[in-house]
């Protein structure tokens, strides 16, 4: 089956992120396609290349990179939301590509579930 | 620009006050483009998501968008169903001439009737 | 002491508690979301009266007009401004954000 | 349908909106700090079995674990890990996150 | 580290769940360094705040660490005061023998007395 | 009289952020100080100079950087939330500056009033 998932929430302050990457990972191993991950509101913080969160807790952000990489996952950061935020070319992480709106409709078009992560 | 010619039934199920968060304004951002890909796209509101359509939203003293007028704009993008719950209204001590636009009112069980026969829903 | 809540009553228990914890003869100012508690007519009404038994009851007026409810308020609770606010903070020795 | 709820019954609305609005014979699944509505002796567990009447009622383990309350659930709440969210997800044609 | 020889009473109120959100970890980093610069500092749990204090959290499989066993160290910061809300607890399903450390259990007019005699309080 | 703000949200997806500033403008325009505003958990992305919201709405990064130099409010961004979440000094906005808890800490000793603004 062909999953879109939508994050809304940023990495750290919610839980959000961190739900939505182990349901990703719980769908790739069981044989499902994650078609697109779309990251909306604080969720295009995801895609910061300049966190630096301590050694001893995760890196949700490489995580998500990793599965691009991985699986070939279409890490997808609204371009509105992200240049109201501070995200931009300069500081996206491998894997990640800005772009519009329109790829979340298409998501939930093509997609046989869209999954909402958020607050 | 419609993907593939495939049309789906899009719900966008409203549930936060405006203005306090962000989410309502970029909700309606997502409306937006959803009618504009030719999908059937209907709103829900519910919870303090009624207050999404008060009438007379003044946001001159907190310096920030009154994007309110929007709603007003959406029979123009051919976006005509918008549901409001009644449990919320009447909790809220509102009726239907507080709102902004025209809506249907419906209770909480035929809202997830409602909800039960979309292909994609949106919350946010 | 004064106690800020900007949470919509309708949704969160911020006020709930803080009616609860909150000490005879404090300030409540009710900011951002939380300003729908001070409209009258709503299901809450009896909650903030409650309130008004206990505290001095403000609402942020630019917070209320941004969101098109300032006109009916309950009786008892006072208006502010910014600049009201924070007068209520210096006369207060602190405050709390029920957050 | 499943609906999904992420938030603590104790402190916010969703629970109770969702258990209202959804129709008879629907999934929920409890995950995040919504969790806390699987335990049992709650003074929410009424709400809880109000929902077991109308869908079938999931609660995601590891979230369970994480807040050290796995082990005293409320009868009748099946666990699942996130395989058996992903495959509630499959088995659903929709889905809706109570945020 | 005291700053001007000052000591004032800093009371961390906290009212949130862990894991769903971050606040409680952040807090705790910052109890560690009010105590650092000899504040008198106390820790009061309200609402689902009292949940931090849960025994048996295992993070294991939602890939996060672990802060809890922090509250056991924080006696040796010489941070002795926990207060917890009964109420809390109680609609909870809790008792003192489910919390990690040992606390005091207050109603929640008994907190409001004594967040009323801080100086300072922080909320998260 | 001497205050110190604490602001725990990022730009735009909460309030907090725009309430911490207009109370700050008041507080100036009565007489009052603003000793420190501190940022913490998603607070510390009202200081990234990348933010570039939409021509008809507030900026709230730039409003902030406006009050340090003109009230020479002092600007204090949490380092450990920071690193966590991708702000560093290449993406720090003017009239912010990266520092420790110990600044949170001495802003409650020092000021009279310690106001908190949040989610």
């Amino acid at each position: 089956m062909k999953f879109g998932i939508l994050v809304n929430e940023g990495p750290y302050q919610h839980q959000a992120s961190d739900s939505a990457y182990l349901f990703c990972k719980a769908a790739l191993a069981a044989g499902h396609q994650v078609f697109r991950v779309f990251f909306y509101h604080d969720g295009v913080h995801n895609a910061s290349r300049l966190t630096e969160p301590p050694q001893d807790d995760r890196n949700i952000v490489t995580r998500w990179s990793a599965l691009a990489e991985s699986h070939g996952v279409d890490l997808v950061v609204c371009v509105a939301a992200a240049l109201r935020r501070g995200i931009k070319e300069e500081n996206l992480a491998p894997g990640f590509r800005i772009s519009g709106l329109g790829q979340l409709v298409e998501a939930g078009i093509q997609a046989d579930r869209l999954v909402t992560f958020g607050d | 620009m419609s993907e593939e010619g495939r049309t789906k039934k899009f719900m966008f199920v409203n549930r936060k006050a405006p203005y306090g968060t962000v989410y309502a304004l970029e909700s309606l951002e997502v409306v937006l483009i959803t009618a504009a890909f030719d999908q059937d796209v209907s709103l829900a509101f519910l919870d303090d998501g009624v207050y999404q359509l008060r009438k007379g939203q003044q946001t001159k003293g907190i310096e920030t968008k009154n994007f309110s007028p929007t709603y007003r704009a959406l029979e123009g993008y051919d976006i005509e169903k918008l549901y409001v719950e009644k449990e919320a209204i009447e909790a809220r001590g509102l009726s239907e001439e507080d709102l902004l636009v025209e809506v249907t009112v419906l209770d909480r069980q035929a809202l997830g009737k409602l909800m039960d026969e979309q292909d994609v829903l949106l919350s946010f | 002491m004064l106690h800020i809540v900007n949470k919509s009553p309708f949704t969160h228990s911020a006020l709930d508690t803080c009616v609860q914890v909150g000490q005879q003869g404090g300030d409540l100012l009710l900011i951002e979301d939380a300003v729908y508690a001070a409209v009258a007519g709503t299901a809450v009404e009896r909650l903030v009266r409650h309130a008004l038994q206990r505290f001095r009851v403000f609402a942020l007026s630019p917070d209320l007009e941004a969101r098109g409810v300032a006109g009916q308020l309950i009786e008892g609770i006072t208006l502010v401004d910014y600049t009201g606010f924070v007068e209520l903070v210096t006369h207060n020795k602190t405050c709390q954000s029920w957050l």
